[in-house]
C-alpha cells in the first residue's frame, strides 16, 4: 500500500473538486438526541462544511447507496398483447466520504455476495464501481464490537483512507483512482515523523476498542442452542418492525413486486429490501408460514449472520457496528443476545 | 387493452361519502400525473362531489366516512345492494376515524353544547363494516392515492397488491427519518400498519396510528418499551384511540 | 478536472455481452433479463392445475437452453410477478418446457386466465437436480403426492429417454381425491413400459374409483425394495415425504440416496434475496433437490 | 308560471346540501338552501385534548382546507400560551397556506365550477373533449400539491405544524425546484384567465356585507383585524361580535349575521376589502375580468379566486426566495402551556376561519369553538336565492331546468364546504 500526507486545506480542495462534478455523500448532522448527543446520517452534501467527519457513527449504514431500499430491476413496455423488457444499470458516479472501517468492511462482505459469489449482481457491481470511497479512521462508537469481528481496521475496499494527525491526514492509497486524485490536489511523501505519528495514533485508537464478544464458537453454538429459551425471551421482545435490518450495513435480503402504470402501458419489477424479522418473510401462497413466530424469525437473523454466512464466506456477516442494537426500540442487541446464548451454553 | 390474450373491462365505479372530512375523496383527484389515465381506466358513474350525473349501476363502490346517522345506514344498505365490490375508503370508513372520539361523550350533552335547544339527529359513530359487509378496506387519514390506484388496478386487472404486513418503522427507516423516540416523542409506528411511507414521523409528529394495527403487532412489548420511556397508559391509550383502529389492543 | 474520467458501464463488460445463460452460475450477466417465451398449449388437468407448454421464442436461446431433472425456472408474467416453477418436461426437448401450475395466488391466477399465445418470461434453469448419472444401473422408486408429480415428470421422462440405463422403476402416486389426479392421460403409457410399475392411491374415493384407497405409505409396504440397489425420489407435501423417507430409512435405504424437492418462498432464484434461506442453505441454489441427510441437517426444513 | 326545484344533495360541492325553489302562479313561494350534512361535534371532541393534538384533530374538520384548520388551531393555542413563533416558521406556514389556497381554488375552478360554464356534468369528459384544459388543471393542482407536500409534509392533513413553529423544514433545493414550477404555473394561470373570460357570468347583484381579515401591509392570510364592508372593525379576539352564530331549523350548519341578516366571507370578501394589497399582476387580471371593489355579484368570486391564485403564486415565489437566501434559523420554540384562552383567525380558501380554545394549566382544552367560513356563508347563500330567482325570472328565464342549473351555480360560486361548516 502507498501512503501519503495530505494537508487539511488540500483535503478540502480535494472534496470541493470532487463536488464540482460528482455527488458527494458524507456524514451529516441531522438532529440531536434527547441526551444532547448529535445524530448523523450519510446524506448528499452540497458543501464541504456540511460534512461532519468527527461523527461517532451514523444511524443508518451506507448500504442504501449500494443496495438501495428500492430499486427498479427491469421495466416492461406493453402493447398489442405483447411486451418488451428493458434493463438499466445506474452509471451515475458518486463519491462517499467519511466511511469508517466497519462500513468499508461491510462493503467487502456485500462484495462477496454480489460480486464474487454465483450470479454477481450487475446492479450492485455498477454502483460499487461507480463509487469513490474515502474512509477515515476514528475512535470506537458506543456499543460497537467491531474489534471482535476484526473489522475495526481495513486494508482494502476503499480508494483513500485517512487518519487524522491533527494538522494533516495520513492517507492510505487504495486505488489508482485515489492516487490520481491525490496527485491532482498535491500531496507530500511521508516522512519518518509522519509514520511515527501515524503509528502512535493507531496505537491510541486501537487501545480504545474494548468491547468484546466471542464469536468464533457461534456457528456451532447456534446449532446447539437451536431450541434455547434465549430465543423465546428475546423473540418476545421483537416488534417485527425490520428496523435492525434497515440500518444494518450488511443485511441484504429483499422481495420483489411488480407494478403497472395506470394505463397498463408499462410495468416495472421493483426490488425492495426486506427484513427477516417481518411476519410474512417466509410466508408462501396459501398462507403457510415457515416462520410463524417471532422467536424463530429473530433466531434466523442471528443464524444467517453468524452461521450461514460463515459457512458460505468464512466470516460472519455482522461487522459489529451495533447499529441494529441502537435502532431496536426494545433493546435487542447482538452483545446481549450472544452473551445470553453463551451463558446458556455454559450453564 | 388486451394482455395475456384477455380483454380488460372498464369497471363502473361510484364514490359515496358518509360522515367525514372528504379528504379521502380529495385524494382520488390527486396524483395529477396519472389522473387522466385513472379516469380512463374506470368509468366514474357516481361521484357527487365532482359530477352532477349519477347512476345506480356500478361495480365498485368506494365509501368514505363513518356512519353516524340513520339515513346513512339506509344509504349504505342500498349501496351494498348495488355494488359488486364495496371498498371502505379511509380510516373513518374502516374504523370510525377521529369521529369515533365522539363516542366517549354523552351525545345529548354534546348536542346541547353545540346546538343548544335545537339538537340534531346523531348516532354513535360506527365503521362501515359494522353496518354492512365490506370487501376491501383501505385505511389511512387520508388514504394514499398510490394505494387506491394499486387497489383499483388489482380490481381491474388482478395485478398483485398486498397491504404491507410490517409496521411503519420499516418505511420510516427507509426514509432516513430520525426516530422520534430519540428525541423523546411518542410514536405508534412500531405497531401500525405501513403503506403510508411514514410522513408523520418525518414531520416530527410521530405516528398516530391512522392505518390501524400491523399484522400481528406486538402491542404487549410495545407497551412495555414505551412505559420504560416514561409514557403513561393514558397517553398511549389516547393516541391509540385517536383514529379508532386499535380497539381491543388498548392498554 | 473530472473526478470520474469515465463512468463505469457494467453492460459493456465482455461477459455481459455473451449470450445469456443461467447454467454458468459464476459469470457476470444480465441476471434480470428474461427469455421471452410463448404459451403454445394449455392443457387442463384438474380444476386447480393446468399444464403449460411453452417455447422460448428466440431460436438461438432455445438451442442453448438446457436443464437437468429437478431444476426449476423463475416464470415471469410481466406486470404480475415472478414465481419459481419446477420444470415438468423432458430435458431432451431443448427450449420447450412444460410447467404444471396450480392456481394459488396472483401470478398463478393470471396464468390460469391467460390464453394460448400469451408471452411470458423465463429465467433459469436454477437450482440443484436429481443425480440421474449416479442413479444409473439402479432401481428407482419415485414417490409423488399431489402436485409433487410435476417435478417428478422430468426424471420420469429422463428415464424413459434412457430406459436401458436404469433398473426397475416403481412410481407411486397419491392424491386426496380421484378428481385431483394429475396427468391421468399418461398413466396408460407409463404403465405399459417394460419394468415401469405405476401404482395410484387416493385417500377419499369417489363412486367410480376402483383402485386402492389410503395413504401413500400403504403402497410402499407392498413393494419389494432392495435397499442396496435403490434410489428414491420423494416429492410432495412435507407430512407425506417425511413419513415416506422415514419408512425408507427404516428398511435400510441410505439417506444419501433418498431425494426430496423442497419449497420455500423465492424472489430471485440466485441466492440473493434470502427468502428461501434456511440457516446456511439457500433452497434455490443448494436445493430445491436435497438428499435426506441434508434435509435432516436443515433443522427448520420441514 | 310554476316552478318546482328540489335538488337533494347538490353535486359538485363538498358535503350534503339541498336547494328548494317553488314558484306558483308566478309568485315565489319558497327558495331555500338547507345544509343536511351529518354533524361531527368537533367542539366536543376537542375537549380534553392535549395542545399537541389540537392541530392534528382540527385538521380533520376539512380535508380540503386542512392546512388552514391546523394553522388556526395552532395559532389559537399559541395565542392562549403567549407564544410567538420564529420568523422562519411564520414564513413556512404562510408558504403552505399559499399552496393550499392555490390547490383549493384550482380544484374548485376546474372540477366543480367550470363544467357548468362548459355545459358538462363534470370535468371527466375533458379527458377527451379538451385534454389541454385538463392538463393545465392537473399541472396547477399538482404544483400546489407538491408545494404543500414539501412544506406541510403532505397535501392533506399537514404534519409539520405544531404549537411553537414548524417541526419539519423542507430542503432548500426542493423549494427551489418548486419555485421554477411556480413561474411556469403563472403562465397556466394566465391561460386560465383567458378561459374564464369566455365564461358567461350571470348578471346578478344583491347588496351584501362582506367580512374578512384586513391586511396592514400584506394581503391577509394569517391573523389580523376583522373588518366588514359595512364599517365594523374588531380585534381577532372579538370574533364572536362579528360572527353571531345561531342555530336554524332544518340545518345542521349554523348561520351568522352582523349588520344585516347575513354576510359573506371568502375570496370575493377578501378582494373587496383588501384590493390594493393584491400583487399588481393579480390586480391587472381582476381589472381585465371586470372585478373591482366593492363587487356585489357572488358569481364574481370565480374571478376573485383566480386573482388570488396569481397573487399567491407571486407571494410563494417571493417567500421561497426569502427562505432560500436565509440561514438555518430555528423554526421552533419551546411551548409551555398556561391556563388561558386564545383565538386564531385565518383566511381559509373559503373565507375567514376562527378557532377559539380555553386551556387549563395542564395544557388540555377545556372548551372549544370553531366558526367556519361556509357556516358564515350559508345564511347568505340562503338569502341570495330568492332575489336571484326573482331577477332571473324577470330577465326571462322560465324553465325549471335552466333555473335549477342557475341556482346550483349560485351555490357553487360560494364553493361551499359543508362538512367543514357543520364539523
Ligand atoms: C422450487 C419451487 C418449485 C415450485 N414448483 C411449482 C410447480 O411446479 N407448480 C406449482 O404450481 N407451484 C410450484 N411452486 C410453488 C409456486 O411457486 C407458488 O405456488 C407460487 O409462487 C404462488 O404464486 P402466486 O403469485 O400465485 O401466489 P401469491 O400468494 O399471490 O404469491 C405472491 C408472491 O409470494 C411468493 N410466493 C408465494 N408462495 C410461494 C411459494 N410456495 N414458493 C415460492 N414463492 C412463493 C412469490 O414471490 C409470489 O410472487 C414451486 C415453488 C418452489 C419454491
Ligand atoms: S447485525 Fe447489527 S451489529 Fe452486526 S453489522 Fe448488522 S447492524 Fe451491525
Ligand atoms: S419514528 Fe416511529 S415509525 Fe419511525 S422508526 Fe421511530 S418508532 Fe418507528
Ligand atoms: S405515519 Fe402513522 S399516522 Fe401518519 S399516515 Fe402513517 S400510519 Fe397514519
Amino acid at each position: 500500500m502507498l501512503f501519503r500526507i495530505l494537508s487539511r486545506d488540500r483535503f478540502r480542495t480535494l472534496v470541493e473538486t470532487i463536488m464540482e462534478t460528482t455527488e458527494v455523500v458524507a456524514p451529516k448532522k441531522v438532529g440531536v438526541r434527547s441526551d444532547g448527543e448529535p445524530i448523523h446520517q450519510f446524506l448528499p452534501v452540497a458543501d464541504f462544511d456540511e460534512m461532519d467527519l468527527a461523527h461517532e457513527t451514523t444511524e443508518h449504514s451506507a448500504k442504501t447507496y449500494f443496495l438501495p431500499y428500492r430499486e427498479n430491476l427491469s421495466t416492461y413496455a406493453f402493447s398489442d398483447d405483447d411486451w418488451q423488457q428493458e434493463v438499466h444499470y445506474r452509471i451515475q458516479p458518486r463519491a462517499m466520504v467519511g466511511l469508517h472501517a466497519c462500513d468499508i468492511n461491510a462493503l467487502l462482505r456485500l462484495d462477496k455476495v454480489f460480486v464474487r459469489d454465483h450470479f454477481p449482481s450487475p446492479y450492485y457491481v455498477s454502483r460499487r464501481r461507480n463509487t469513490l470511497i474515502i474512509g477515515i479512521d476514528h475512535e470506537p462508537c458506543e456499543g460497537g464490537f467491531c474489534r471482535s469481528l476484526g473489522t475495526d481496521t481495513v486494508t482494502r475496499g476503499f480508494d483513500l483512507y485517512l487518519t487524522d494527525l491533527g494538522d494533516r491526514y495520513f492517507v492510505a492509497v487504495g486505488s489508482d483512482h485515489g492516487f490520481d486524485l491525490l496527485n491532482q490536489v498535491g500531496v507530500a511523501e511521508i516522512s519518518d515523523r509522519d509514520t511515527a505519528d501515524y503509528l502512535e495514533e493507531r496505537k491510541r485508537i486501537a487501545g480504545l476498542f474494548t468491547t468484546e464478544v466471542a464469536v468464533q464458537n457461534l456457528p456451532n453454538l447456534l446449532d446447539i442452542e437451536f431450541e434455547s429459551e434465549v430465543w423465546k425471551t428475546w423473540g418476545a421482545k421483537c416488534l417485527g418492525c425490520g428496523s435492525c435490518a434497515m440500518v444494518c450495513p450488511t443485511c441484504y435480503c429483499y422481495g420483489t413486486t411488480e407494478r403497472v402504470s395506470m394505463d397498463f402501458s408499462s410495468g416495472s419489477k421493483e426490488k425492495h429490501l426486506y427484513a427477516c424479522t417481518v411476519v410474512d418473510f417466509a410466508e408462501v401462497a396459501g398462507g403457510h408460514n415457515f416462520r410463524p413466530d417471532r422467536s424463530t424469525r429473530l433466531k434466523y437473523r442471528y443464524y444467517h449472520q453468524h452461521r450461514g454466512f460463515v459457512e458460505a464466506h468464512d466470516e460472519p456477516k455482522c461487522v459489529g457496528c451495533n447499529r441494529c442494537g441502537r435502532a431496536c426500540l426494545t433493546g435487542i442487541n447482538p452483545l446481549d443476545v450472544i452473551h445470553d446464548l453463551q451463558a446458556e451454553d455454559e450453564a | 387493452m388486451k394482455y395475456l390474450g384477455i380483454d380488460s373491462v372498464r369497471p363502473r365505479i361510484a364514490v359515496f361519502e358518509l360522515t367525514g372530512c372528504e379528504g379521502c375523496e380529495l385524494q382520488l383527484a390527486n396524483k395529477e400525473e396519472t389522473l387522466a389515465a385513472f379516469l380512463d381506466a374506470v368509468e366514474v358513474v357516481n361521484f357527487r362531489e365532482i359530477s352532477s350525473s349519477s347512476s345506480d349501476d356500478y361495480d365498485i363502490a368506494f365509501v368514505d366516512g363513518a356512519v353516524s346517522r340513520a339515513d346513512e345506514v339506509e344509504r349504505l344498505e342500498v349501496i351494498r345492494e348495488h355494488a359488486k365490490v364495496l371498498v371502505a375508503l379511509g380510516s373513518c370508513a374502516c374504523f370510525g376515524g377521529v369521529s369515533r372520539l365522539k363516542n366517549a361523550f354523552d351525545l345529548n350533552e354534546a348536542n346541547r353544547e353545540v346546538y343548544g335547544d335545537r339538537p340534531q339527529e346523531t348516532l354513535p359513530v360506527r365503521a362501515v363494516s359494522e353496518v354492512v359487509a365490506v370487501d376491501l378496506e383501505i385505511p389511512g387519514c387520508p388514504v394514499s392515492k398510490d394505494e387506491v390506484e394499486r387497489i383499483v388496478q388489482h380490481l381491474i386487472w388482478d395485478v398483485p397488491y398486498h397491504f404491507p404486513a410490517y409496521p411503519v418503522c420499516l418505511e420510516c427507516k427507509q426514509r432516513y427519518t430520525v426516530c422520534t423516540y430519540e428525541v423523546g416523542l411518542l410514536c405508534l409506528g412500531p405497531i401500525t400498519r405501513a403503506g403510508c411511507n411514514a410522513p408523520c414521523p418525518a414531520g416530527g409528529l410521530g405516528c398516530w396510528g391512522c392505518r390501524g394495527p400491523a399484522v400481528e403487532a406486538n402491542a404487549e412489548e410495545f407497551l412495555t418499551t414505551v412505559h420504560e420511556r416514561g409514557f403513561t397508559n393514558d397517553e398511549i391509550a389516547e393516541r391509540m384511540s385517536f383514529f379508532g383502529g386499535f380497539e381491543g389492543l388498548l392498554p | 478536472m473530472s473526478t470520474f474520467n469515465n463512468a463505469y458501464d457494467v453492460s459493456r463488460e465482455a461477459e455481459m455481452k455473451e449470450p445469456l445463460d443461467f447454467n454458468r452460475r459464476s459469470r457476470l450477466k444480465h441476471v434480470d433479463r428474461v427469455f421471452k417465451a410463448e404459451i403454445l398449449n394449455i392443457i387442463h388437468l384438474t380444476e386447480m392445475e393446468k399444464l403449460y407448454q411453452i417455447r422460448l421464442l428466440d431460436p438461438a436461446e432455445r438451442a442453448r437452453f438446457s436443464f437437468l431433472p429437478g431444476q426449476f425456472v423463475m416464470l415471469e408474467v410481466p406486470g404480475y410477478g415472478e414465481i419459481p416453477i419446477s420444470i415438468s418436461s423432458s430435458p431432451a426437448k431443448n427450449g420447450y418446457l412444460e410447467l404444471c401450475i396450480r392456481r394459488a395466488g396472483v401470478v398463478t391466477g393470471a396464468l390460469h386466465r391467460a390464453q394460448r399465445g400469451a408471452k411470458v418470461g423465463v429465467r433459469g434453469p436454477f437450482g440443484s437436480h436429481f443425480p440421474m448419472e449416479e442413479m444409473k444401473n439402479h432401481n428407482l422408486l419415485l414417490v409423488a403426492g399431489g402436485l409433487g408429480l410435476a417435478p417428478l415428470r422430468a426424471p420420469i421422462f429422463e428415464v424413459i429417454d434412457h430406459r436401458p440405463d436404469y433398473g426397475d422403476v416403481n412410481i407411486l402416486y397419491g392424491t386426496r381425491e380421484p378428481a385431483q389426479l394429475l396427468f391421468d392421460y399418461q398413466y396408460e403409457e407409463w404403465g405399459r413400459i417394460d419394468d415401469i410399475d405405476l401404482r395410484i392411491i387416493v385417500e377419499k374415493p369417489d363412486p367410480g374409483w376402483t383402485g386402492p384407497t389410503g395413504m401413500i405409505t400403504e403402497l410402499i409396504g407392498d413393494l419389494e425394495i432392495d435397499p442396496r440397489r435403490t434410489f428414491a425420489i420423494v416429492c410432495g407435501p412435507p407430512v407425506m415425504f417425511k413419513s415416506v423417507c422415514r419408512h425408507l430409512v427404516e428398511i435400510g435405504v441410505s439417506m444419501r440416496r433418498i431425494f426430496v424437492s423442497l419449497e420455500r418462498r423465492m424472489h430471485c432464484g440466485m441466492g440473493k434475496c434470502c427468502r428461501c434461506n434456511v440457516g446456511s442453505t439457500f433452497t434455490c441454489m443448494d436445493g430445491p433437490v436435497f438428499d435426506y441427510w441434508a434435509v435432516m441437517n436443515l433443522k427448520e426444513a420441514i | 308560471m310554476r316552478v318546482d326545484i328540489d335538488v337533494r344533495h347538490l353535486a359538485r360541492i363538498e358535503g350534503h346540501g339541498n336547494i328548494v325553489v317553488r314558484i306558483a302562479d308566478g309568485d315565489l313561494k319558497e327558495a331555500r338552501w338547507d345544509v343536511v350534512e351529518t354533524p361531527r361535534f368537533f367542539e366536543v371532541m376537542l375537549k380534553g385534548k392535549h395542545f399537541s393534538a389540537a392541530g392534528i384533530l382540527a385538521a380533520r374538520i376539512c380535508g380540503i382546507c386542512s392546512i388552514s384548520h391546523c394553522l388556526t388551531a395552532v395559532r389559537a393555542t399559541e395565542r392562549a400560551f403567549g407564544v410567538t413563533v420564529p420568523d422562519a416558521a411564520a414564513r413556512l406556514r404562510l408558504l403552505a397556506k399559499h399552496g393550499e389556497t392555490i390547490q383549493s381554488h384550482v380544484l374548485h375552478f376546474f372540477f366543480l365550477a367550470a363544467p357548468d360554464f362548459l355545459g358538462l356534468s363534470s370535468a371527466i369528459p375533458l379527458v377527451e373533449a379538451d385534454p389541454e384544459v385538463l392538463q393545465r388543471a392537473l399541472r396547477l393542482k399538482g404544483l400546489a400539491n407538491r408545494l404543500c407536500d414539501a412544506v406541510a409534509g403532505r397535501t392533506t392533513h399537514p404534519v409539520a405544524f405544531q404549537p411553537g413553529g414548524v417541526s419539519m423544514v423542507p430542503e432548500k433545493r426542493v423549494l427551489s425546484a418548486i419555485r421554477n414550477e411556480l413561474e411556469d404555473g403563472l403562465d397556466d394561470l394566465h391561460a386560465t384567465a383567458r378561459l374564464l373570460a369566455t365564461f358567461e357570468i350571470p348578471d346578478f347583484e344583491r347588496e351584501t356585507e362582506f367580512v374578512a381579515l384586513r391586511g396592514e401591509r400584506e394581503y391577509p392570510f394569517i391573523g389580523g383585524r376583522l373588518v366588514s364592508s359595512d364599517g365594523v372593525e374588531r380585534a381577532e379576539n372579538e370574533y364572536l361580535e362579528m360572527t353571531n352564530e345561531a342555530v336554524v331549523a332544518g340545518n345542521t350548519s349554523k348561520w351568522s349575521s352582523l349588520s344585516r341578516e347575513s354576510y359573506a366571507v371568502g375570496p370575493l370578501a377578501r378582494c373587496n376589502l383588501n384590493f390594493e394589497l393584491l400583487h399588481p399582476e393579480a390586480r391587472q387580471i381582476a381589472a381585465n375580468l371586470g372585478l373591482a371593489p366593492l363587487c356585489h355579484n357572488p358569481f364574481m368570486a370565480h374571478v376573485a379566486r383566480l386573482v388570488e391564485c396569481v397573487h399567491c403564486a407571486h407571494e410563494a415565489i417571493r417567500l421561497v426566495d426569502e427562505i432560500v437566501s436565509s440561514g438555518d434559523e430555528p423554526a421552533m420554540v419551546a411551548v409551555a402551556p398556561v391556563a388561558g384562552e386564545g383565538v386564531g383567525a385565518v383566511e381559509a380558501p373559503r373565507g375567514i376561519l376562527f378557532h377559539h380554545y380555553r386551556y387549563g394549566g395542564d395544557g388540555r382544552i377545556e372548551s372549544a369553538n370553531c366558526v367556519v367560513p361556509t357556516a358564515q356563508n350559508n345564511g347568505n347563500i340562503h338569502r341570495d336565492l330568492p332575489d336571484f330567482v326573482r331577477q332571473m325570472v324577470e330577465s326571462g328565464v322560465n324553465d325549471d331546468q335552466r333555473l335549477e342549473l342557475l341556482c346550483s351555480m349560485l351555490v357553487r360560486s360560494y364553493d361551499p364546504c359543508l362538512s367543514c361548516s357543520v364539523h
